[in-house]
């Protein structure tokens, strides 16, 4: 018998019943399809303890309260905290997508680095912090060798009070450089209307809350203005129960934005006239007798026609408004209807509590100071300050100052020389720092007049709107140094970097988020441990401090940040406020009702271990004592027309004409009007025909426009009529686009006499005729693939004019035109 | 095998405020951080990207400066009773548990046919066109929660409703020897999140919880109410013409909440530019 | 090449020896060999000793009234009710803390307490119930709420003196007690096998049906 | 040098010319295999295929081949089943392009899905409930049933013959081949009818849903009775292709006037049905989803011409032609009127699936238009080269035509 075919055929049939009748088969099929279901590339997360750290969120100066979820070491999740006054519960989409830049390492620095690339191409070599130390240490001692500590500049874009801001301003004056600067932002406009209205130092705060109208002057509530999270909880407490809407918000701005159109009303003035709106409805209020007369008879200087101690008349603020600003005359200006300018000062005037607020988009740009003060007279009018649901007065937040510094010779040389951007001098009187005329300066001057510069927190290069100005500065500057803990433009240009932690793995304190109504200290921890070779740069100060000179380090005698941390905490504990939070009854509720805080420690110690655990302190009480002795200008009343202002002006007139003067201080008008809030209309050279539009960049929520660049996760919320692939896009309204025979997405060359973008356009009826908006965030050429060369940056092409009293940069008005590609 | 829901224990269902939402994304952003959902590059494809929970953009068609914009935050309508989706599927991947009235989604049983997405009317499935992008030494893979299995390439996936968070409450509940949740102990991560709490989740089912209240009010609607797909995702809206965009209606077939909102509707805007 | 006319005859009386050694040769396959290719064998770092451990003459403190309370006392439930599976270093070491003096004589711990105490490291332990990453597992609804022993699904791992070798579906990556060592899938204990289908079977057995749903056991 | 190969009694051209001719097929394959190798290597990423276009050009193609290879099982019904003799002369060619539509279609859906390798899922996890699922075991079963078929008509090639178990295997094949033809027309009504269902069933699509009976919507039927209607017609066309191409008279015209004149007579009915399934869709499930006729028709370059074409141009217009027999007997009228009749089911697979994916259904949703990439092309395209290889190979080695030597008596 041998292997014939059929026997062959029987041997396969005998194993295939053997095969069937064996487990193989289907223990087989169980297994492959368990196989298919196995991709080893895709990533299989571990598990184990879950844990949950509070802290306090530090992307902006929010200051929200997050709750990071940890399984074992590993950050997971970031939520937000309900037992926290701020933001009860939510927060903004930035904050909920930090962990993207705690872990993505190719945006972060993982230790010191020295360049060895060209500027600005981010070629680096990692150096050990003992060098790169000595290297700073050496540079500044050698230039306080020299005698010339002025030549160490610094720029800061830690918040306004901080403990870091201190620490770095600290740096410079102890090494004897008067150059510190600090990149711009809302703040600085309010802290000048406030002290040149009330004379008042302290932060501006709105009782959003509880207020029952709130009249917006292009503040940007929905876009990210303040902290977020409390001013979108405040946003939902408005709109409660659908049906009847608890508090009417009225926005003015030329652009729908998020605000405006979610808004109950949208008022679309022209930009940058807020300031004739306001006076505009001051003029209804006064005319109708609507305004608080026990306010403006008591408590204010210079509503009516006065005579000054030289028996020289006055011109008061009613006359003048009554007289500039009628609905006509702003109607003309503005371009809106007189009847509903009548109509919107009344419903304000009407309301129980109604708030005017001013602002800019989010609170990382300046404002103007005429406008901002224009607009909170109406809120002196109706008297709605220091009541509930209006603008409170509050002292700045109760810290202790740091020793005095030790003066040597040097130190008194060095901060005897004039700032280099001129702040304080007699042309720009109010402003503190303007970072626009250190750059024109630098750029102006054939030798850089710094030699080192340091930047903290900062990205000036991406986010000045200074149409690219900042870096050409930066490129004369010999020696940059970044403390960045991010590959950002600015870290790109440095010569050093010495990386911070990211706001994930440091302490380091929030101080009074902007638009808080009640003082608020804010303290965030450190959730992992640092991943990478970076080190706090409040640390890193005080080991720098040591390796400069005695002199210099005997202003850090500290161990090390948190020293200074507690060293400043210490008036807060003088202050007695609350260090926990409990959800049942908000801040801002208890506020109203004025009812007492008890506090639950004993000792510094004690209140700074409960600080550290919760991440906060506050006093969420506040007097509403009346308006006595409230205010703290010469006269000690609330002055329609500054003597600050006016004093300033005759000072610096006193040292060349009157006129020259004004017109240094960008002031167009004379007289008495000087001193009080008028319109200013923004004064431009530039030729009209050859760029006959203008172009606004705009803010958004969900998309980083400051320093700290945007989690990949925010791409996902971008409309693809914003940014589609590489091309972002500019908003204009379908008429304009007629106008120039364009149409929806067409490609177009933006261009301003200070450049050209390349954009796509996307026609939307929110966009006012005339304006090209482009949004702020995109166009950057640092960072990783998720970030780089996508879009554009309207910073690169904004043209910017002086600010009329405080010089500083009004970014809204770069005129453009639109060329078909 | 229709088992109807009421005989099923919790419905839970959501509800979203269109007056309190601001459109800021927050939803989203929690949502996808929340789920491991995939991240790329280029997320400008919006048909292609994923996004469990969906922002639409809409406007009420007037012109400058009377043109009014609102939005629509999207999840997964956990359509009830027999979602267009689950009976379509040929590999028993999607399911609906009566007992929560949540639709499942299993990434290891789904082929990818995308039958489901083409049966969906509300583009809540998203397909994995790519694989997850985690590249070697970037470190993304760090933040990926443990408690929602990532995706491979080539399957169909969807918002689950967090199903994750109500297993952790219920693992909470049973260490503190509770058989029962409490409102609030279960909810998603863009309820969670929304700063406006705009957005409320609970069980529909349960009279006490908000959501069943606000699912009543004469505001409360939902998308595309006339194919009968009952969805579990309530809004709340005062303004008609927000509410008017939900469905498709015949001429005059669109009633108006009048007296109510009728005052909280009108909108207006001051002539300028 | 034959004609089938006159090759049928011949063939035909030898051929059933051909069928019967293919039907054989097939089942030797399927039960014998198959396994033994289908599985490769791993041992744990070190040995561990269950039973010594719940030795109240030999070693005091593990404390618990039940026999799932004594897991328990290790295999512990966090705060949260999620479970810690095996024990960390750090849940050794408030026993065996000091690499200097061991509490026994036996040299696993000696091995114990200079390889991964004294080095702070964790012990890369083979964990024979792994399951998929899809799958999601609650100990604490099981043996807490549902009252089950562990020995229900573990059977009597805390009777072993010796860990057990580790086995790998080389298919699957996963351990061989998830199918059960029993290539057939047949099982004579609740414990014999960890697929969905056991799963289901108990709960369905229990009276939970609707604990079956997809997302219950899947994430 | 392949004449052993070579049927008896008949002419085949030079291996060399034949080669030649293979040359562009192979190219196609070629690009195609191309493409499926990226697909499945880099994923669906490679397509234009989108969350809104979750199917496209491949589905289209799928369901039209599928259409169209009806003619397979219908002609076996006809010709072993009613016993219509005539059409035992190309019953042949029928079963061949059967196979290599449901082959092709089978392969295409194959790399159409995300994970090709838990395609079998289908079947270790079947929803009952699934028109889908009918689909796919139907046609997997019916592919089989093809190969069964198919079997014999290679096995008859003259070489293989010479092999007596083949010879006989073969026969064997053939006397119950009945059985089969019984099993493929039940095995195809029934995917061809869920291939409809699958669309009617999508209740939340307002353009494809449709009411029905019991769990079939009537798409389940239009599918069956559009699909018998233009088989027969491609079944033509195809193989009056070959007999264009090889120059000769391969089928006696008999069996080509009985296939057009009962295509004839299955469009017109199928176009009556179709005309009240509109009909009821318009006046039913349209407004009950708030929507109107126009909402589907006014967006992007889908308009009502799309019903124009499908039901007059294509539909009534062929109908006409086939049912009339001086028309069909007309070799112009008779090819333009099959032409036209399988154009019109191609049309209708796109309609269905492309416009039903492309209408926004919620107010507040946009139209997105789609275009295949090359990748897509390479692998629809493929199929059809794949086509003309499988029948110029078997037209070559094996005796497809019956009638080829008797009709082409091979002179001497």
């Amino acid at each position: 018998m041998e292997l014939s075919r059929r026997n062959f055929i029987k041997f396969v049939a005998g194993g295939a019943a053997g095969t069937a009748l064996s487990p193989l088969p289907w223990k087989l099929t169980d297994d492959i399809a368990i196989w298919t279901q196995n991709w080893p590339w895709v990533p299989d997360p571990s598990t184990g303890e879950f844990t949950n750290v509070n802290s306090v969120c530090n992307l902006c100066p929010g200051g929200c309260g997050i709750s990071v979820r940890k399984v074992d070491t590993r950050a997971v999740k970031i939520d937000g905290r309900t037992d926290y006054p701020v933001n009860p519960g939510g927060i903004c989409p930035l904050g909920m997508g930090g962990l993207q830049l705690l872990y993505n390492k190719t945006i972060r620095y993982p230790g010191p680095m020295r360049r060895i690339g060209p500027k600005g191409k981010g070629e680096f070599v990692m150096i050990t912090w003992d060098e790169a130390l000595d290297i700073l240490a050496k540079r500044i001692s050698n230039l306080r060798k020299k005698g010339m500590p002025e030549a160490v500049a610094a720029v800061d874009g830690n918040q306004r009070m901080s403990t870091m801001s201190v620490m770095v301003e600290r740096l410079l004056t102890s090494v004897g450089s008067p150059n510190y600067v600090t990149t711009p932002s809302i703040d600085d406009t309010y802290l000048i209307s406030n002290l040149l209205l009330q004379g008042t130092d302290g932060p501006m705060s709105y009782d959003l809350e509880n207020a029952d109208y709130v009249l917006s002057f292009g503040c940007g509530l929905l876009e990210g203005w303040g902290a977020p999270g409390r001013v979108m909880n405040a946003w939902g407490l408005w709109h409660d129960s659908a049906g009847k809407t608890r508090a009417k918000i009225v926005q003015v701005e030329s652009r729908a934005s998020n605000t405006a159109s979610k808004a109950d009303r949208w008022v679309a003035s022209r930009p940058g006239t807020d300031a004739a709106l306001a006076l505009g409805l001051a003029h209804v209020i006064i005319k109708n007798g609507l305004y608080n007369s026990r306010f403006i008879n008591n408590f204010s200087f210079g509503f009516e026609n006065w005579t000054s101690a030289d028996g020289k008349d006055h011109v008061g603020f009613k006359s003048m408004v009554l007289d500039k600003y009628s609905p006509d005359q702003v109607a003309k200006i503005t371009g809106l209807n007189p009847e509903d300018i009548v109509s919107l000062a009344k419903d304000f005037a009407r309301a129980k509590a109604p708030i005017a607020i001013y602002g800019k988009g989010k609170d990382d740009l300046d404002g103007g100071v005429y406008e901002c003060m224009a607009v909170h007279i109406l809120n002196a009018l109706v008297g709605n300050i220091n009541k509930p649901g209006g603008v409170l007065i509050n002292d700045p937040l109760p810290l202790s100052r740091l020793p005095e510094i030790k003066q040597d010779a040097i130190f008194k040389q060095g901060l005897g020389k004039p700032r280099i951007d001129q702040a304080g001098s007699l042309q720009y009187p109010f402003a503190g720092s303007l970072i626009n005329n250190l750059t024109n300066k630098i750029i102006k001057s054939p030798k850089s007049p710094v030699d080192t510069i340091l930047i903290f927190s900062a990205n000036p290069v991406y986010t000045l709107p200074d149409g690219g100005a900042f870096k050409e500065a930066l490129e004369k500057i010999p020696f940059v140094i970044s403390f960045s803990p991010f590959r950002d433009e600015t870290s790109y240009m440095a010569d050093l970097v010495l990386p911070d932690h990211t706001y994930l793995e440091k302490m380091v304190d929030v101080v009074w988020p902007t638009g808080l109504q009640y003082p608020f200290y804010g303290l965030s921890k450190p959730v992992v441990e640092p991943l990478y070779n970076t080190r706090n740069s409040g640390d890193v100060i005080i080991e720098l401090s040591k390796r400069i000179d005695s002199t210099v380090q005997s202003a850090f005698p500290w161990e090390n940040f948190e020293g200074v941390l507690k060293a400043r905490a210490k008036g807060l504990f003088k202050a007695g406020g609350l260090v926990t939070y409990d959800n049942m009854n908000p801040a801002w509720e208890r506020k109203k009702y004025g009812n007492g805080s008890k506090h639950n420690y004993t000792s510094f110690e004690e209140m700074w271990t409960k600080i550290k655990a919760g991440g906060l302190w506050y006093q969420p009480v506040h007097g509403f004592d009346g308006w006595e002795g409230l205010f703290k200008t010469p006269d000690r009343k609330f002055e329609f027309f500054s003597k600050r202002v006016q004093l300033a002006v005759d000072e610096y007139a006193g040292k060349t004409t009157y006129k020259t003067a004004l017109k240094n201080m960008g002031i167009t008008v004379t007289g008495d009007q000087v001193c009080m809030p008028h319109y200013e209309a923004v004064s431009s050279d530039v030729n009209m025909s050859a760029y006959p539009l203008r172009m606004m960049p705009y803010e958004m929520i969900n998309l980083a426009s400051g320093w700290i660049p945007s989690p990949p996760f925010l791409y996902k919320t971008i409309f693809d009529n914003q940014l589609k692939g590489d091309l972002s896009f500019a908003a204009v309204n379908p008429k304009t686009a007629t106008e120039y025979g364009l149409k929806q997405g067409d490609r177009v060359i933006i261009k301003s006499p200070a450049g050209e973008v390349e954009a796509g356009l996307s026609l939307s009826d929110g966009a006012m005729p005339g304006i090209v908006y482009l949004p702020l965030g995109f166009g950057h050429t640092a960072y990783d693939e998720f970030l780089r060369g996508k879009g554009v940056n309207p910073n690169e092409i904004i043209d910017a004019e002086k600010d009329p009293l405080s010089g500083h940069s009004v970014w809204w008005n770069t005129h453009v035109n639109l060329v078909r590609i | 095998m229709k088992k109807g829901h009421d005989q099923g224990k919790h419905k839970y269902g959501m509800v979203i405020d269109l007056d309190k939402c601001t459109g800021c994304g927050t939803c989203m952003v929690a949502c996808a951080a929340e789920n491991n959902v995939s991240v790329r590059p280029d997320e400008s494809d919006k048909q292609r990207s994923i996004a469990w929970m969906l922002l639409y953009k809409i406007d009420n068609g007037k012109e400058f400066p009377d043109t009014e914009t609102s939005y629509f935050p999207r999840p997964c309508m956990h359509c009830d009773d027999n979602p267009p989706c689950v009976s379509v599927c040929p590999a028993t991947a999607t399911k609906i548990d009566y007992n929560t009235g949540i639709v499942s989604q299993i990434y290891t049983r789904c082929i990818g046919c995308r039958y489901c997405i083409a049966a969906c009317p509300y583009h809540a499935r998203t397909f994995n066109w790519w694989d997850g992008y985690f590249p070697k030494g970037k470190g993304l893979d760090r933040y990926l929660s443990p408690e929602v299995s990532p995706r491979m390439r080539g399957v169909v996936e969807k918002c689950s409703f967090c199903h994750h968070r109500l297993m952790r409450a219920k693992d909470q509940a049973y260490a503190e020897g509770r058989k029962e949740l409490k409102e609030g102990e279960y909810i998603t991560a863009c309820a969670e999140a929304c700063p406006a709490q705009a957005i409320s989740f609970g069980d529909l089912n349960n009279p006490g919880h908000k959501v069943s209240r606000l699912s009543k009010s004469p505001f409360a609607f939902r998308i595309l109410e006339k194919l009968g797909t009952n969805p579990k995702v309530y809004y709340l809206s005062t303004k008609d013409w927000v509410r008017k965009m939900a469905d498709n209606y015949l001429p005059g077939e669109f009633k108006p909440v009048s007296k109510a909102s009728a005052s909280a509707d009108k909108k207006t805007t001051l002539q300028g530019g | 090449m034959t004609h089938p006319a006159n090759s049928s005859k011949k063939t035909s009386k030898g051929g059933w020896i051909f069928l019967l050694s293919g039907f054989v040769l097939a089942l030797i396959v399927g039960w014998v060999i198959f396994p033994m290719v289908l599985y490769s064998k791993q041992s744990q770092p070190m040995n561990f000793n269950h039973l010594l451990h719940l030795d109240p003459e030999k070693v005091y403190g593990i404390e618990g009234d039940t026999r799932a309370e004594q897991c328990l006392y290790c295999h512990a439930f966090y705060e949260d009710g999620t479970f810690a599976g095996i024990p960390k270093v750090e849940k050794c070491i408030e026993c065996h803390d000091d690499p200097e003096n061991p509490l026994g004589e036996l040299p696993e711990e000696m091995e114990f307490l200079v390889k991964y105490v004294a080095e702070e490291k964790e012990i890369p332990w083979l964990v024979y119930s792994e399951q998929p990453d899809c799958v999601y597992f609650s100990h604490i609804a099981h043996v807490k709420m549902g009252k089950l022993d562990c020995q229900t699904c573990h059977g009597d791992h805390d009777k072993t003196e010796k860990l057990p070798v580790y086995q790998e579906n080389r298919l699957t990556g996963y351990s061989i007690l998830i199918w059960g060592k029993n290539i057939a899938g047949y099982k004579k204990n609740t414990w014999d096998r960890m697929k969905m289908d056991d799963c289901a079977e108990c709960h369905t057995k229990k009276g939970h049906e609707e604990n079956n749903a997809c997302f219950v056991c899947h994430k | 040098m392949d004449s052993v190969l070579i049927p008896a009694g008949v002419k085949r051209c030079s291996l060399k010319l034949f080669l030649l001719w293979t040359l562009p097929w192979l190219g196609l394959l070629a690009w195609g295999a191309l493409s499926a190798f990226l697909c499945l290597w880099k994923g669906l990423n490679q397509t234009n295929m989108t969350n809104y276009f979750a199917f496209a050009v491949w589905i289209v193609f799928d369901l039209s081949v599928i259409a169209l290879g009806a003619g397979a099982f219908f002609t076996g019904f006809l010709t072993y089943i009613i016993g219509k003799k005539e059409l035992k002369d190309i019953i042949n060619i029928a079963v061949i392009i059967g196979f290599i539509c449901y082959s092709g279609a089978v392969a295409m859906l194959g790399i159409d899905i995300g994970q090709p390798i838990r395609g079998w899922f289908i079947f270790w996890h079947a929803n009952v409930h699934s028109m889908l699922t009918e689909v796919s075991f139907c046609i997997t079963c019916y592919l089989v049933v093809l190969i069964i078929e198919y079997v014999p008509i290679i096995l008859a090639n003259r070489k293989l013959d010479e092999v007596p178990d083949f010879h006989l295997f073969g026969n064997n094949l053939h006397r119950i081949m009945a059985v089969f033809a019984a099993t493929g027309v039940f095995l195809s009504f029934f995917h061809q009818g869920s291939l409809g269902g699958m669309y009617g069933v999508m209740y939340a699509r307002p353009f494809a849903f449709r009411e029905g009976f019991y769990v079939w919507p009537w798409t389940f039927f239009l599918f069956i009775l559009s699909a018998i209607a233009s088989g027969p017609s491609f079944l033509i066309l195809c193989t009056k292709l070959v007999q264009g191409i090889t120059r000769k008279k391969l089928v006696p015209e008999k069996a080509f006037q009985t296939l057009a004149k009962i295509s004839g007579w299955l469009l017109a009915s199928y176009m009556i049905l179709k005309i009240a399934d509109t009909l009821g869709w318009i006046y039913g499930v349209i407004p009950k989803a708030g929507m109107t006729f126009m909402d589907f028709f006014s967006e992007g370059p889908y308009g009502v011409w799309l019903l124009i074409c499908e039901i007059i141009i294509f539909g009534i217009i062929p109908a006409v032609i086939l049912l009339i027999p001086k028309a069909r007997q007309h070799q112009g009228w008779l090819i333009t009127g099959c032409l036209m009749n399988c154009t019109g089911i191609v049309l209708n697979r796109f309609v269905l699936t492309i416009v039903t994916l492309a209408i926004p259904v919620m107010p507040f949703d946009k139209f997105v238009s789609y275009l295949p990439t090359w990748q897509e092309w390479g692998i629809s395209l493929a199929l059809i080269g794949f086509g003309v290889l499988v029948v110029s190979l078997s037209y070559r080695y094996l005796p497809v035509f019956p009638k080829e030597a008797e009709l082409n008596p091979v002179a001497e």
